[in-house]
């Protein structure tokens, strides 16, 4: 299942920075997402990307399985993206979340930010990231390879503190 | 009001969403989270630990005690793990 | 002109994760970059990347042009790496600076951590990209459009100012 | 001694690199700067702001004070602005 792509400007704002949401089961390309960032726009001088993937935890996860909140999770991501929008002059934001189940080593979520400055796409990358792990409406769920019962990841307060700073 | 529910709140209490005629009595999330306790030992487990569950009115984040109003839909689930 | 990479583990060191630089004239191929910090190993968590392009400058740039000084600007950057990779967890770091001639749009620099966390891998792609900006002996001079005489590049206060933060 | 020149300095100078003898005299990279000066009007260009020029020795950065020693080779650069 895959949610419309979100539109790539906001209409009647102005020098609004195109956005695309986009959750989704496929996996995503993140060449052609970063591209997309700087493509006819000689104006960028940095794009910073956030890659996160799944890890193997010690060879012990056969596939993590995200389930989501349809609709409330591309509404939780724009208000988040709308708040980056507001405190850093961005040329463009991406972000890919996405769901079902994920292999060791796959791809979970994708962040890109363009700026003309360096400061504010690594600013603006590491506060997306931060909200979404305490924000956007997902739960990972852990099926391990022994066939144990499944475990639902806990929240780590760790991520909470990293929001707060902001 | 439709009530949904997700993570492990959806599997203990059993169904992911469920169409409910709340009582008068129940004017906040965290009044709503009491009264479904109620409802059996499905419920009991699900909102064991109250504090902890997360509420949105219409696909909005909430705290528990902000007033429920008369939204289309309200979520209650586990603190998110996402990103 | 390439150099050679750099080899891809410093060799007697335990534990230290793979490690790529390049000076280069051609250009990189971001997505392949990323994807090699990624492959094979399960135990990577969170991928970031920068990519510095050249800005058009409103117009009115025609090229840009990168000089730097051969073998000491690799070494420079192996030194900044090393900080890097003792500061933060990483799990592999690939830095690519690109020198001479450099079209509004085109890449210069390409700079991706990747840790089990992403807060390391964001720290360190920004700690990397201050010190590459105040230490690594590249110099960039502006062709303009109209043929004016051409400029070097002055040295931005506010980068000796983000390399101070560390 | 090899020194080598980049980017402006290069430019005023006239030269990319050049085999010196040095005087006994000059024992800093300030000192070097300093009597490189005294060698012509393109030196004096080059060199107009001595304070911020940079120096390596042997490929590593150093402070304008520190101690020449005998290195293979000296670079003088303007502040870098690659990255």
């Amino acid at each position: 299942m895959t949610s419309a792509p979100h539109a790539s400007a906001r209409p009647g704002a102005v020098n609004h920075p195109p956005v695309r949401i986009s959750i989704q089961a496929e996996d995503f390309d993140i060449a052609s997402e970063i591209a997309r960032l700087g493509e006819g726009r000689a104006d960028v001088g940095a794009v910073v990307s956030f890659t996160g993937l799944c890890r193997d935890e010690g060879g012990t996860l056969e596939a993590l399985e995200l389930e989501h909140y349809p609709g409330m999770a591309e509404g939780e991501i724009s208000r988040i993206v709308e708040d980056a929008v507001a405190r850093w002059p961005l040329s463009g934001v991406t972000v890919i979340h996405r769901h079902g189940r994920i292999a060791p080593g796959g791809n979970i979520v994708l962040v890109v930010t363009a700026s003309a400055h360096r400061g504010a796409a690594f600013a603006a990358g590491e506060f997306l990231m931060d909200f979404l792990k305490t924000r956007a409406p997902f739960w990972k769920k852990e099926h391990r390879r022994d066939g144990t019962a499944t475990e639902w990841v806990e929240a780590a307060s760790r991520d909470d503190a990293a929001a707060e700073r902001w | 009001m439709k009530v949904l529910y997700f993570a492990w709140v959806r599997e203990r209490v059993g169904t992911a969403e469920e169409d409910l005629d709340l009582p008068e009595t129940v004017s906040t999330p965290a009044e709503l989270i009491g009264w479904l306790k109620t409802r059996g030992p499905e419920f009991e487990s699900a909102f064991e630990r109250p504090e902890i569950i997360r509420v949105a009115l219409d696909q909005v984040h909430v705290e528990q005690d902000a007033p429920l109003g008369n939204p289309r839909e309200i979520a209650l689930f586990p603190p998110m793990t996402g990103g």
